[in-house]
């Protein structure tokens, strides 16, 4: 008899990440606004801090830059920080730490160290909490040489892919999105690894290859789905890690569907989506394309307060339902 | 060394505000504790009949800083506000209607309907606005108030900030800047003795944020932050020294959010009992007392003044609900400026 | 019989189009480190404290977030401030004040104010400062909506677009290189501005489309120099605006030559060139295309420190020469 | 509210350091303070010679807060050191000829020569690393002592920083959670009197960077920089507290820098009078008398110690010069560690 297949909420993956990190390796620990007895502003750390004490889920101030910089320091000096920051708006404040400090030391100091250590950022809108609290700045970091980037769009790749981040031994940047913490979904209970720098195709389709990141493979495969109906064969790749690019899936891909459209949530200016398609259009896929490169991404704007506005302000299944259409019949 | 932790200061006679404000005076500003409190109370209803999305941030417990503070500023003053910001701005005149209407994601909101609770803001009233990021204002009221003294104005701006804040590093730039420049800033802390979950004790290597403007330069007094008077005559203090020249200083008002942090709390970290005793200690509870016993207001006034301020959050929340929603056409409105 | 053309330096430009504003404008003013009697780090503010008095040209102590806070306090009070970072890698501590204030308080606000301020931002590698002091972090600011970003090549541009900025109601990010400061170019006395927005055709050409910015359009135009030498016929657009961007200039040139090049210093990841390209892959220009988007930017590596690694690490005139070849002839 | 000005501290008899201290130590202190000397001097004329690319922040004169510092700390300690670091990193312990390679931008500097000067570290001996950020490595020294706090280890974090580092958010969120979690930082403040061309006085609103520690319940020394002597006590002082567990102290060194802040320095923010006065308090020169004064060392002793410090310099520069340079091939390499 089959087991039933175990499932958890996108929250309880990365927790249990964290707790099996910790369980193995005495040198990990946590630290952010809230994680104790709070348990996260999301829920995510829950009782760890019960569980693992107050020593290695430990509750900063409000002072992401200073709380940055002691991540780097601890990591520098062989502990292995996790740090959550309550919103992924607030990483503005700690720039410095995480782009001139955690992703260059390594580097100029030839070698002589590294910095292993986690950040997790709460990204995205949809929770009516306007500008300052709904970015998606995830391009900026995936334009950092010495970081590392991934954004989970499932409970099993947030548990993969937060394990993969701890082990590694270089800074890595945990995207997650506020609106998925709640879905369900299959997550081995065992500890693994999600590869860092690996896409998934979650559909394999002939017509167009949809790539897109976090919420939005959900949105893609549901328009996919309506797609379908259509007669269209969208191949939806779940990009995963955005630095570094998983090139060879991505250009295999559209080599064979011959087009492409880019769903993100992040400004379409310069978003992830940008890279990708330019990824592209200098690959040896440029001559198989037989139409434009389709991009939906953030509107130009700060969020919006209002729910219809903040909705608009993000792609949604029936944008990508059009542009999939559009670009499958020429009409771009 | 451990520092002796500064002391409440304490009462003795008849607050002094008490004269230098008018009956009308004291009166509209019971009038505005009351207002929102109301608020409050019916922002939190209407956001459990859905008719707010996101969060917010309620003040409940706090409302003798917010308006014993703004007792102290002239129409021309400003404020820089916080993400607990509903207070500070009916403190600083704002119509309730247009808050509610805010709230709910209306056109008729301070923003529009695209700011919402977090960025609430009413500039016609001197109020440059709530702030989502801990410790955003408090750069910026140091440039409204830089402004100010290159413009050769005298209006002084009142910076509003949480305990929490106080362990940003903009607090520390922002209060060298405003010292080292002598500016007309009042730094006003609300500490409630908690940062969402996190208590000073557990965020903050002082006992008291006030503790720290010695590090500054700066004066700084702490008040029972619950008490109207003491929060005013503080404010005063520091009002008048910042519109005279004298420079900036930091009034510490030692307060208590009764309410959660935002709607989403489940306030492990605190004592029912914790919560019980500031109860007790109601600003506004104690505000009216004071002004039945020292007989500027009657017990008729008060009952008047309560009707009408019901009769206000009431009709507040029926034009917020009449108000049209922003069209979706206008996403890209006022992203610039052209 | 003609004047003789005035020649000021791109520093010196950028310092007259500051006088000219303070003159003209009470409300403008000037703050930074060491921009008083300093005369700032590049030299570029010079004597402007004694010609302007310290009350308008304010050193301000070591703290970029609140310097930032406080131009944005000031611009919303009707002051006009024009700030100047040391270099633009300091900007990662101001980050806060400038995403999620600055560009957003108009928005959030429903357009109830506006924040006239200008930063000033030296940037580009080249001087041996090493990775925190050489970074090229432009297309961050160019993701953000709410900014506008400019990045002038020449002296003439320099003082235009600073004057603009100045002009203009909303916060302008101005992106200055380094290496350009001591550059010397034909400036018109008089107050003008140019355009923001506008991209500027600095060679005409039939064969590929150029796209560069900062001090890669003068290595675009030797480039071009060169490929004339070799029968092909370069046209160089010098990008000049980052945000808002010139589709119909891009879209139209490349219409004509199609073929595109963009070259930049910034990261290759996610630097403007990715936008550059992803805009004509999805734009009507897309048809016109004889070849793949080629892109050439920063190495995806923190600037090193040695001299011969340093200029490995950004595009230099082979560097372009050889791909625009590869690009024309077909080899790439 | 104008703080009185907190005085340096003056030495009334034989300094304890110097019992503390056996002479082997001491003279190996005084090594390297000329050690420090003699490289900044070479490393200006490499500069002039065009052996070195980029700008240099020269330590001339501060000498004896880095050695009197780094005289506290085992090797197994650690220090954060800034864009002005060489004198730390030779006051750790680090090979004179490694820093001149790095600075040629050799294969056999510290960094490979990916880092040059201002990243300048020898992890090996505990210098985590010089800092391109003005109070870039205030946190990441916390962050350190963390780190040796989960280990169960006692070593020690020095964490040098400047008195324009001292006005940075950074600085006061780094000193906030250092005091908060009682973590075995000193926090080295070599107050030179400016930041680049921003004099203290229109930097800082208060005199001392000491007068802000108490807002964070640290002690506090102020000392005059340029005694060895002074510097050591202060900071085994602040070393031993540390180690035992009580927490983070402040250590200021009052100094100055003898050479422009950096190669492009034209000097307009200060007066050659100035320079010259405090070249009369050379570092160097008072520590060695007071070593000869003491009898700890002879006239002989302090020429052979010349002598061989001479000789180490004309040979590391040497080494630099011979070192391969990187190859541009390896431009990638140590991005990641895979
Ligand atoms: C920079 C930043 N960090 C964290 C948060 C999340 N957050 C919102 S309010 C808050 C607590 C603020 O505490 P305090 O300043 O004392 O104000 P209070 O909520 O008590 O009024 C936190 C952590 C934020 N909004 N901004
Ligand atoms: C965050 C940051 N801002 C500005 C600079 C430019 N800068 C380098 S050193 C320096 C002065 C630092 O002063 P201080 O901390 O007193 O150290 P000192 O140079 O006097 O040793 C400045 C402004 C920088 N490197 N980093
Ligand atoms: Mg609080
Ligand atoms: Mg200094």
């Amino acid at each position: 008899m089959d087991q039933p297949v175990r499932e958890l909420s996108y929250a309880q993956a990365l927790q249990e990440a964290m707790a099996q990190a910790m369980e193995a390796d005495d040198r990990v620990f946590l630290m952010g606004e809230d994680i104790g007895i709070y348990g996260g502003a999301f829920g995510v750390t829950g009782d760890l801090v019960e569980r693992f004490g107050a020593e290695r889920v430990i509750d900063t101030p409000i002072a992401e830059l200073g709380s940055a910089g002691v991540a780097v320091g601890a990591a520098l000096c062989g502990s292995r920080p996790v740090l959550e920051f309550q919103f992924s708006d607030f990483a503005t404040l700690a720039m410095e730490q995480i782009v001139n400090q955690a992703a260059k030391i390594r580097y100029m100091l030839g070698g002589a160290v590294s910095v292993p250590l986690v950040m997790r950022f709460p990204a995205g809108s949809g929770t009516g909490a306007a500008a300052q609290h709904s970015q998606s700045l995830e391009a900026w970091f995936a334009h950092v040489p010495g970081l590392k980037v991934v954004q989970p769009s499932t409970p099993e790749d947030a548990k993969g892919l937060l394990l993969s981040a701890i082990d590694d031994p270089d800074p890595v940047m945990l995207f997650e999105h506020k609106l998925l913490y709640k879905t369900k979904g299959p997550v081995p209970p065992e500890p693994y690894r999600t590869p860092i720098g690996k896409a998934l195709i979650r559909r394999t389709g002939r017509d167009l290859t949809i790539v897109a990141t976090a919420i939005m493979v959900h949105r893609a495969l549901e328009a996919a789905a309506i797609l379908a109906a259509d007669g269209i064969d969208a191949e939806v790749i779940d990009l995963r890690s955005l630095r570094p690019l998983d090139r060879d899936t991505l250009v295999d891909s559209v080599s064979r569907t011959t087009r492409l459209l880019c769903v993100y949530e992040g400004v379409r200016t310069l978003g992830i989506g940008a890279e990708i398609s330019a990824l592209i259009a200098e690959s040896e896929a440029f001559d198989r394309l037989d139409a434009p490169i389709g991009r939906l991404g953030g509107a130009e704007c700060p969020l919006p307060y209002n729910p219809e506005l903040e909705r608009a302000a993000v792609p949604q299944v029936p944008d990508i339902v059009d542009k999939a259409r559009a670009l499958v019949r020429g009409t771009v | 060394m451990t520092l002796p932790a500064a002391a409440i200061e304490t009462r003795t006679n008849r607050p002094a505000i008490y004269d230098r404000l008018s009956a009308a005076e004291l009166r509209e500003a019971l009038r505005r504790m009351h207002l929102i409190r109301q608020f409050e109370e019916g922002a939190e209803q209407a956001y459990m009949r859905g008719l707010i999305h996101g969060t917010m941030h309620l003040s409940i417990g706090q409302e003798a800083s917010a308006v014993g503070v703004c007792a102290a500023l002239k129409p021309q003053d400003k404020i820089t506000s916080t993400h607990r910001g509903h207070g500070h701005c009916i403190g600083k005149g704002a119509d309730p209607a247009r808050m509610f209407a805010e709230f709910f994601g209306k056109e008729d909101g301070y923003c529009r309907g695209r700011g919402g609770s977090m960025h609430i803001a009413d500039v016609a009233q001197g109020n440059l606005g709530a702030n989502g990021i801990v410790g955003g204002g408090l750069p910026i009221a140091v440039g409204a108030a830089l402004a100010m003294r290159q413009q050769k104005r005298t209006d002084v701006v009142a910076c509003f900030f949480g305990d929490g804040a106080s362990n940003e590093g903009a607090f520390h730039e922002a209060l060298n800047m405003a010292a080292l420049w002598k500016l007309g800033v009042v730094f006003v802390c609300e500490n409630n003795q908690y940062g969402m979950s996190t208590s000073t004790e557990r965020s903050m290597s002082v006992s008291n944020v006030a503790d720290r403007a010695a590090g500054y330069n700066i004066p700084a007094r702490i008040v029972d932050g619950n008490s109207f008077a003491d929060v005013a005559d503080a404010a005063f203090e520091a009002v008048d020294r910042a519109r005279a020249g004298g420079g900036p200083s930091l009034v510490e008002c030692k307060t208590y959010r009764i309410r959660g942090h935002s709607r989403s709390d489940r306030n492990r970290y605190r004592t029912r009992d914790e919560i019980e005793a500031w109860s007790a200690r109601d600003p506004i509870t104690r505000f009216e007392a004071e002004l039945l016993e020292l007989g500027i207001l009657s017990g008729g006034d008060v009952r008047a003044l309560r009707e009408a301020v019901d009769a206000e959050i009431a009709a507040g929340i029926a034009f917020a609900q009449n108000s049209p929603p922003p069209q979706v056409a206008e996403l890209l409105r006022d992203v610039h400026s052209d």
